[in-house]
């Protein structure tokens, strides 16, 4: 089932690359970020939609202050063997902006996020091989003049 | 680019914070008309006494000069490392005891 | 009758503006009084952190980034490398950073002019060098923000004292006031009669306390700039023109502003969204 | 049509000449709107630039300048006028900045 959906996000990945090279996407409309990561964000977007709700503390502003600069802070320190911590942003081109893969650390982490627009925002925990969500919603305005 | 690494250790656990100097990029930015080639940071690792603790994989969503905290199982005196990759290529990485 | 008025209504206004009735002391009281109405659950010290002492959820966001490592703290840190190497110490109005920060802005009774830290800064640095600096960004605001670093925690203590320096506030108290630009907007209009209000998505930051924290980092900017370009920021988006940075009406606005300021803390808190 | 507008103006111009050189009554302003309303909005401009400079109003001089010069007299004309506003207001503004302040 796993690799069946990567492999899927692979092939649109290289569709994609086959797209740009025949002139046929404008560049603007692919991320940066490698079919690798691309992958990952597939793999965990699919995850989060399957978890159940996780007894983990998700800190995201409501409104947030500057799209450019969103603090998250993701604290399952309360949680065993936590081994992976991710956080996504659904409307984000690539949902997701970054994966932590622990491998001794603590799980807990905190971090400064990019959003393009409002959007739900979820962190994702593995923990004993069980993944579980926390989602919320983050409003990104336009602003005015800086206050 | 530099790394600014902040370690401090206390009740057995470091605290880990971290600031990574990098234009973080997108590739979708407009600078004056034009795209602005991606330039961002793709993978971290958090090493403690040359254990990796941590290995993180970073998109361009992450904000400019990434920040990051993390905590990890330790005392005052290991030496806590990070290092990064980025899609240029490029890598750095800074050490620090806590 | 009409013309009595008129005479009246002129000869007051002759009347108000001798130096002799220019008085920043009772300005300031009423400029704090006229705040602590609007929001008497907000603590006086709270208002050196602008906009976010009326928002609650864009303050956590700030004080997030305050309690990680803020995005201004190597440009600080470099400022204080590029003080010592240049030997900007040299200049006797430098030579102790944190007095130097108490001190501006001030009236200079010989130049007969308002001299700020950058307009100090900036004749230290051509002395030095011999070269100019750029008074907005980058090494300017290095500077003036690491020199500031040196007095956190002091507090603003602004003198107005002789007539020349009293018409020099006056001045400064007006450009405040003063309607411009095609919106029709002064500073006070935003930042006074509607602080915490919204333009847009923006809190209209409250005027008292908000030269605390100059040199800032804005988010927007992406670095650090110095007081005068967010004034310049802030007119052009009134859609004025904006006066010269370094220049008498902005040196002056500045010395009324920190003078409504007297007895805050100078603080090291340099992050606006 | 364009081509039919020139001429117009031209001729316009060109009979405003020969009444200029006949008599001495004010041709300019009937003549030319946009010369005369330039001339104008830079002459306030200029006397309110160094109190009460709007941000956009030397742009739209310019932009009325080189529209003119580039024959479309219509947009020239336009621009003119906004500019030409834009000073006379902010001159109006003026009086009251020297001695503001609060009204609390």
């Amino acid at each position: 089932m796993k690799r069946r959906l990567f492999l899927k996000s692979a092939m649109a990945g290289s569709a994609v690359a086959t797209a740009i090279g025949a002139g046929l996407l404008a560049p603007r409309a692919v991320m940066a970020n490698s079919d690798a990561f691309k992958a990952i964000s597939s793999k965990m977007d699919a995850a989060a939609a399957s978890a159940g709700k996780g007894s983990f503390t998700f800190k995201a502003p409501k409104i947030a202050e500057n799209g450019a600069v969103v603090p998250m802070t993701v604290d399952a320190s309360g949680m065993a063997d936590v081994s992976n911590i991710s956080i996504l942003v659904k409307e984000n081109g690539t949902p997701l902006c970054c994966s932590f893969n622990m491998t001794g650390a603590n799980g807990e982490v905190s971090t400064r996020v990019k959003m393009g627009k409002t959007s739900a925002v979820t962190a994702l925990v593995t923990a004993g091989g069980a993944t579980s969500a926390v989602t919320q919603e983050v409003k990104v305005t336009i602003g005015g003049c800086g206050g | 680019m530099s790394i600014k690494l902040k370690p401090r250790a206390r009740n057995g656990n470091i605290d880990i914070k971290l600031l990574i100097k990098h234009p973080m990029e997108t590739g979708l930015r407009k600078s004056k008309g034009k795209l602005v080639p991606a330039n961002h940071i793709t993978d971290m690792t958090v090493a403690v006494n040359g254990t990796t603790v941590m290995k993180a994989d970073i998109g361009s969503a992450v904000s400019k000069d990434p920040y990051f905290k993390f905590s990890t199982p330790g005392n005052k005196g290991d030496e806590v490392t990070v290092s990064y990759n980025d899609n240029k290529g490029k890598s750095g990485s800074a050490s620090k005891k806590a | 009758m009409k013309k009595l008025t008129t005479l009246f209504l002129g000869l007051s206004v002759a009347v108000g503006f001798t130096n002799a009735n220019i008085d920043p002391q009772a300005d300031q009281d009423a400029f704090i009084n006229y705040f602590k109405k609007a929001n008497p659950n907000v603590a006086l010290e709270d208002y050196s952190v602008g906009a976010y002492a009326l928002d609650e959820i864009n303050r956590g966001q700030f004080e997030d980034i305050l309690s990680g490592i803020t995005p201004y703290e190597d440009a600080v840190e470099k400022g204080g490398e590029e003080f010592a190497d240049l030997g900007l110490g040299k200049c006797a109005a430098l030579a102790d950073p944190a007095a130097a920060r108490v001190k501006h802005p001030y009236f200079d009774e010989v130049q007969g002019k308002v001299i700020t830290l950058e307009m100090t800064i900036a004749k230290c640095y051509n002395e030095v060098t011999g070269k100019k600096i750029a008074k907005n960004k980058g090494r300017i605001a290095r500077l003036s923000a690491w020199i500031s670093d040196q007095a956190a925690g002091e507090k603003i203590n602004v003198k107005v004292e002789s007539d020349a320096a009293k018409a020099a506030y006056q001045k400064g108290k007006a450009t405040f006031y003063a309607k411009r630009g095609e919106f029709n907007l002064s500073c006070a209009d935003c930042h006074v009669y509607n602080h915490g209000k919204k333009a847009r998505a923006d809190v209209l930051s409250p005027a008292l306390g908000h030269t605390t924290h100059l040199p800032m980092y804005r988010a927007k900017w992406g670095g650090l700039g110095t007081l005068h370009r967010r004034y310049g920021g802030c007119m052009k988006n009134m859609r004025a023109k904006p006066y010269k940075s370094h220049g008498e009406e902005f040196a002056n606005l500045e010395f009324y502003q920190a003078r409504m300021n007297n007895g805050f803390e100078i603080t090291a808190d340099r992050y606006r969204k | 049509m364009k081509k039919v507008l020139l001429t117009t103006v031209t001729l316009f111009a060109l009979s405003a000449n020969a009444n200029f050189n006949s008599s001495s009554h004010n041709w300019n302003m009937g003549s030319d709107p946009f010369k005369s309303t330039i001339s104008a909005a830079e002459s306030i401009y200029k006397e309110v630039a160094s109190v009460n400079a709007w941000r956009d109003t030397a742009k739209l001089i310019k932009d009325a300048k080189a529209a003119h010069a580039k024959g479309d007299s219509a947009k020239a004309l336009k621009l003119a006028k906004v500019a030409h506003n834009q000073a006379v207001r902010a001159k109006e503004q003026i009086p009251a900045m020297k001695n503001a302040g609060p009204r609390f």
